[in-house]
């Protein structure tokens, strides 16, 4: 049988990393396959190499039985492949338009802008992406934006299609639809690659799978038969089979209130929140798109300012949009987007993960290297971050491990109120694992935590959930819920 | 009495080394060609030049090299005349005379002073173009850098002569930095906001020579002197552009610094030096004065006013360069 | 599901962005009418506009240069250089020459080549080299000027073919050529900017240039072809400069760089990169034309024009940064 | 799970990486010790050393800025106004001064004190009005300089007190003062980067302010107390370069700012921030000191120094990015 798409004995280094060794994929016309694997498994660096962004150093590439195009052909490129890349590709001083049509605003001869933003609205419309076509992408939010990188690389009409963790930044229904429309593309004979740390997602949409771990092929099965533990086994390479599925676990909260907001609003993004989470307890905030849930729980840890009410942490007043106010009275947070305030790339894992206790690692200003390792060490082995050491920069690690070092930041100072946003995105099955764990660990240890989350998997390691719909907390929705019941109530069906 | 320093007898002495101030004006360029020149004529024996770039720091860090590589005596022409007191000061404990030209340093001691009196040339500018026009009128005066001692002195000699010989004159100052494009743009608009202006003073023809005349000529105002329209312009350097401009009547005159004798008298001296040769105050034999300054000897060489009727005067440097 | 709410007033605004200006040019305009009565004369704003042509080419090159999101400083030296060089290759050695004697008539295509030679130079080592263009050409911008001052030896050549001097001095229906010539490469450079594949894919790469080569923009070719480009403009800017003086000093253009980069971000070109428009640059190298000239007219002393000249440029900025209501980078 | 797979040689390199220039620097000196017999001796090294020490501390400070992700231009005009302001303050008025007539030993405290002044007002509109840190300090390079032609009318200060033309001239253990000022400066700035929090919370803001923000650093106080600090290293490089020249001319460090930055970026520094050493910029500067000083030493032609030295700067750039092995900014 000739592949559509096969790539063998690929090796792939940087500098002393090897991200692909000897790894190889193939992929039959017509069929939607998965590939998964822990993060740093070498997958997105699979697909920057499928897609003509680097080079293999070793193996070869093809394309329906033919070599692959040479590096600089990028017109040969797109014709074989379109791509939603793992790191996005909007251009943020670019209106929505104009990133889906880009560098094909035109065939040849000047760009007529109106026909441009008329074709673009029909690409939104048809993947029910509801932004406007003149707004600039810079102004969007990350759900948003990604959510037109699908547009982009499903509209191309290109016969093979990547998805490098589409799904890590949509909630239920987007996914939902983007799920349709896969569907759809299928029927019409598209193949597809689709990368997901959602395992479950892949049982849904793939025929075949392929797992890679350690920068090397493990396997390749049909989906269909395929025992969900044996995939998560082949991911981790552990015989035992440990349960796929989080299990939390149970506790009594204390009484003692560690965090709470009073009265808060800030205008056009939610109204007259009040949230109060106590010691040894884990609020979930849910709540669909432009529910204001993220800009509340940013709020609560100072990223913003709200224009009205206040936020205690540890019984302390924090002063309004001032974070180290909110970190000195106990505070420990995940931001939403790793990348924009998550930690510094080029600086290193064991420096990212202390800034928060750098006071406490030396006298007089100083910061004493041993000591910073060696609580680095701690961190690295608590969360499994798989990293060379503790000097390596965070740049250089893989989604799911720089995931990881943003929770060992948040974690570092023992923090008493806890405050995590979507802190299982992109990372993989035992990462999540791992990461969840440790909110629990830390609320077991008489932390308060609040949860906000986009997965229903996350957030039933809560006590309760409050749901919010447009900008208003609608309900506190106990432990016990079933995921029809409160998307129902996200979606505001049920009030 | 005065003692003339020339070839000396037997060319011993010692090594001879020299600061250029900067390569890029016409007038220095000239004086740098000069030098090597005048050096193989009087037999000096002079170490290869270094250049400063019109940068004091420049200027001490390659007076530092030259000193380390053997220089018994130093020519230099320090830009600023402040800024290399110091340096004079190791140089006097080191006991190395220095000659400077064109300039006259604050402070510090110095064995001669080879310059023509900037002054001097705004002083003569002003007076003729007072008489030309007559005790009335505006003018423009295109200024150098006002960093630089020789751009001040020009332009507060010119002011103040203008303004006490002929206050009937208005003067316009224009900071040119010593840069043609702004030169032309600020005559520019200058005339198009008097455009009864009749007289400039430039104070480098090697920079604002071709730009004043090419704003003149948009202007149509460069025409004959006998014109009414004739705007009378002066210039400052002595190169041979200027020379034929003057031919051509674009322009009236020029103040001509003597770049060869620069080079001539301050190689002169340094060797002079080197051979541990004293000169007084008083007249020399070659049309100028020695005067004493607080801090050394200034030899003041004469700086003609070129105007048509001396033009073509072999003995102008501007004539004597291709 | 998603609620954008009123997103075109938003987009309007962001428009009107490239023109934060145009409110300076008319406070600049009214303040010099009282000022001085020369000053909204047509013959004055003509010879601002004659004034600004070359500096203008400049600030267009380095617009463009920018939003690619790189960086070029050695234009200032290209601009006296590359003239000079090729007045050289055509005149006679005793005019200053090398005395080779090519046909006169060749000097501005030799000129506009040395300024695309310089351009490519820089794009080689900053592309292909990956040489960090700050000081690529900060080198090449000492570099290029001794390549002028070696050959001329610091010499002023004044004994200039016509044909390089007829451009930046000629008249055209009332207004300079060079005016002309200037007014339609920033018509061109706006409707290219805006309306052209290559012109979007210079944002596209100034913005991310990951992005843009994933998306099949061929970075390395547009950008060498901007460098290029650029040292082109430059070169050109130089014989509008020559016309306009009427000979090549060993100054010219030195120094000009710093006015360059101040017109392109007061006028918007942010220096990061993928954002700014060509018009905005325009309305930047305006305002420094109307300014300069303003202190001419007004006579303000040599020594304190630095301090009314910087504290304009820092207002019109704090303006600019009012008026677009964004953090500047 | 964690494979800590040889950690030890990557670190190794990356120190490594801070030294790109040494290589360039044995060639030099090697090279040099061919061409003159006086280029390796302990009299000219220290000249070169002592040369070198004002602009170092430029360096040092625009290290420490860049570091941290922003820009200054205005350091080298601060270099002549610090000092001429602060000579001013004290000297009578027939010595250039303003004729207040304060205590001559104040002068030092009033040349730091105008310094940080000047950072302090660069810091306020670059970080609370958000404006571009190129532009403003751009315009602030012209203002400095004109505060300081202004008052003095262009003229060069000679009448100095003593106090301010000691640390410049004075020998200590038989180097210059100032060499041992620079070093111990260069020895703190190193440490202080390395090993103490605000160091280490400068590269964090240089790398990624929102997320130095977000783990709790004062992202403003820092930049705000890193532009003062820079203003006053060239307050103090004015001094220093007063005291070596008895003097304050009215260009003093005008021109400087270029090789500035050259020094920096070729020492490793990045001008997008978060990235470089002191101790890389350290090397940067000597690399430029001993060109200089063996362009002087041989004596090459004022005309074409320009060329040997940008060529030289091209090259020491290619060898630090061959041997960084990364592609720079
Ligand atoms: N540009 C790079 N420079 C250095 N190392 C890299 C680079 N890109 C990837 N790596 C390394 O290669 C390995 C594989 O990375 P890759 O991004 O392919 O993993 P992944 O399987 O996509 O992980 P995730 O699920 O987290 O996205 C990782 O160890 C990563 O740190
Ligand atoms: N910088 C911005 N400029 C303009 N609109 C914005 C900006 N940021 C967010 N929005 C819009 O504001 C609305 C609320 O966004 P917000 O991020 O608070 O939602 P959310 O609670 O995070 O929901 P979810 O996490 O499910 O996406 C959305 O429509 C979003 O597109
Ligand atoms: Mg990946
Ligand atoms: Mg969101």
């Amino acid at each position: 049988m000739k592949y559509h798409v096969e790539a063998r004995n690929v090796v792939k280094r940087f500098g002393p990393t090897v991200a692909l060794d000897g790894a190889g994929i193939a992929i039959a016309p017509g069929e939607t396959h998965a590939l998964v694997g822990r993060n740093g498994a070498g997958k997105s660096t699979l697909v920057s190499i499928l897609t003509g962004l680097q080079r293999q150093d070793e193996g070869e590439v093809l394309f329906a039985g033919e070599a692959a195009p040479a590096l600089a052909d990028r017109d040969a490129w797109r014709q074989r492949v379109a791509c939603v890349y793992q790191k996005s590709t909007i251009i943020p001083a670019l209106t929505v338009a104009e990133n889906l049509f880009l560098n094909r605003q035109t065939g040849r001869g000047p760009i007529n802008w109106r026909r441009l933003r008329a074709r673009a609205r029909e690409v939104l419309a048809t993947y029910e992406v509801d932004v406007d076509a003149e707004a600039l992408t810079g102004d969007l939010g990350v759900e948003q934006r990604q959510l037109l990188e699908i547009a982009r690389a499903l509209s191309f009409g290109a016969r093979f299609i990547i998805l490098d963790e589409p799904t890590a930044r949509l909630d239920g229904p987007a996914i939902d639809r983007l799920f349709a429309r896969m569907r759809a593309l299928r029927e019409q004979g598209v193949t597809m690659m689709y990368i997901s740390h959602h395992l479950d997602e892949v049982y849904e949409i793939c025929q075949s799978v392929t797992v890679f771990r350690d920068a090397r092929h493990v396997l390749t099965r049909p989906v269909a038969g395929f025992p969900h533990d044996e995939l998560v086994s082949a991911m981790t390479g552990e015989a035992g089979r440990r349960p796929a599925a989080y299990e939390s676990r149970a506790r009594t909260p204390a009484g003692r209130v560690v965090l709470s907001g009073a009265r808060l609003s800030l205008a056009g993004r939610y109204r007259d929140v009040d949230i109060s989470v106590r010691s040894g307890e884990v609020v979930g905030l849910a709540g669909s798109g432009s529910s204001g849930k993220v800009r509340l729980a940013e709020t609560l840890v100072g990223l913003r300012r709200a224009d009205s009410g206040t936020v205690t942490v540890n019984g302390t007043r924090v002063r309004p949009g001032d974070v180290p106010s909110a970190l000195r009275a106990g505070l420990g947070f995940v931001p939403e987007d790793r990348h924009h305030e998550g930690f510094v790339p080029l600086l290193s894992v064991a420096e990212n993960a202390t800034i928060p206790i750098a006071h406490k690692l030396g006298r007089f200003g100083t910061v004493s290297p041993a000591r910073r390792r060696a609580r680095a060490l701690r961190m690295i082995e608590d969360l499994h971050i798989k990293t060379e050491g503790p000097e390596q920069p965070v740049g250089d690690l893989s989604g799911g491990n720089a995931q990881k070092v943003v929770f060992a930041r948040a974690l570092v100072d023992d923090p008493s109120a806890l405050v995590v946003i979507n802190p299982t995105a992109g990372v993989d099955v035992r990462a999540r694992q791992a990461l969840l764990g440790a909110v629990e660990e830390a609320v077991e240890r008489g932390a308060g935590a609040v949860l906000v989350s986009d997965e229903l998997d996350d957030l039933r390691i809560c006590d309760r959930v409050l749901v919010m719909f447009h900008g208003r907390v609608v309900r506190d929705v106990p432990r016990g819920w079933t995921d029809h019941e409160l998307v129902a109530v996200m979606e505001g069906i049920r009030q | 009495g005065s003692s003339t320093p020339t070839a000396g007898e037997g060319g011993g002495g010692g090594k001879v080394g020299i600061d250029h101030p900067r390569a890029d004006s016409d007038f220095w360029n000239s004086y740098i060609k000069y030098v090597p020149q005048m050096a193989g004529e009087l037999k000096v024996d002079l170490m290869p030049p270094t250049n400063s770039q019109n940068d004091v720091t420049k200027l001490v860090n390659n007076v530092q090299a030259l000193i380390g590589q053997g220089a018994k005596a130093i020519v230099m022409a320090p830009q600023d005349t402040g800024a290399i007191a110091t340096t004079l000061q190791t140089l006097e404990n080191k006991k190395v005379p220095v000659v400077s030209v064109d300039t006259r340093p604050d402070k510090g001691k110095v064995y001669m002073v080879v310059r023509a009196d900037n002054r001097a040339y705004g002083t003569k500018a002003c007076e003729f173009l007072g008489e030309k026009l007559g005790g009335k009128g505006k003018v423009v005066q295109l200024m150098g850098a006002l960093s630089s001692i020789n751009g001040r002195d020009r332009a507060e000699a010119f002011r103040e002569c203008m303004k006490s010989r002929f206050p009937g004159i208005t003067v316009f100052e224009e900071p040119t930095e010593w840069e043609g494009s702004k030169a032309a743009s600020m005559l520019q608009t200058r005339l198009e906001q008097h455009p009864d202006i009749k007289g400039v003073y430039m104070h480098a023809g090697g920079v604002h020579l071709a730009p004043t005349l090419q704003v003149l000529k948009q202007k149509n105002l460069l025409v004959p002197p006998d014109d009414p329209k004739h705007v009378f312009v002066v210039s400052n350097d002595g190169i041979p552009q200027e020379f034929e401009a003057i031919r051509k009547g674009e322009i009236d005159a020029t103040v001509s610094q003597p770049a060869d004798l620069y080079a001539k008298y301050a190689l002169s001296y340094a060797k002079a030096a080197v051979e541990g040769r004293s000169f007084k105050p008083g007249p020399t034999d070659h049309d100028s004065t020695i005067i004493q300054l607080p801090n050394g000897l200034e030899d003041q060489l004469p700086a003609p006013l070129v105007t048509k009727e001396n033009v073509d005067d072999k003995n102008l440097w501007g004539n004597q360069v291709k | 599901m998603t609620t954008l709410t009123a997103p075109t007033p938003r987009v309007r605004l962001a428009r009107f962005r490239d023109l934060t200006l145009v409110p300076v040019i008319v406070i600049l305009l009214v303040v010099g009418a009282f000022l001085d009565p020369i000053f909204l004369t047509p013959g004055n704003l003509t010879n601002v506009l004659q004034q600004q042509a070359s500096i203008s080419l400049l600030v267009l090159a380095e617009a463009l240069i920018l939003i690619s999101g790189k960086f070029d400083l050695s234009l200032e030296s290209t601009v006296g250089m590359a003239p000079a060089i090729a007045v050289m290759l055509v005149v006679p050695a005793s005019a200053g020459g090398f005395g080779i004697g090519l046909p006169g008539a060749l000097v501005i295509p030799f000129c506009l080549l040395v300024g695309a030679a310089i351009g490519a130079f820089n794009g080689f080592l900053i592309i292909k080299f990956q040489l960090s263009a700050f000081i690529v050409t900060l080198a090449m911008l000492i570099i290029v000027h001794g390549l002028q001052l070696g050959p001329t030896e610091g010499k002023t050549l004044f004994q200039l073919p016509d044909s390089i001097l007829y451009l930046g001095s000629a008249v055209w229906l009332g207004l300079p050529a060079a005016v002309w010539i200037a007014g339609a490469l920033f018509a061109a450079g706006i409707a290219g900017l805006a309306y052209f594949r290559v012109g979007r894919s210079m944002y596209a790469i100034g913005g991310n240039t990951d992005a843009a080569r994933a998306a099949g923009i061929r970075v390395d070719r547009v950008l060498w072809g901007v460098f290029i480009l650029g040292g082109t403009l430059a070169a050109l800017a130089g014989v509008l400069e020559t016309g306009r003086l009427g000979a090549i000093g060993s100054n010219q253009g030195v120094g000009w760089i710093f006015m360059v980069f101040a017109a392109a971000v007061i006028g918007g070109v942010s220096m990061d990169g993928g954002k700014g428009t060509i018009l905005g640059a325009l309305t930047g190298v305006l305002v420094i034309g109307l300014v300069q000239n303003l202190l001419t007219l007004k006579g303000v002393s040599g020594f304190w024009q630095p301090v009314v000249y910087g504290g304009i440029i820092l207002i019109a900025l704090m303006i600019s940064r009012i008026a677009g209501g964004k953090a500047q980078d």
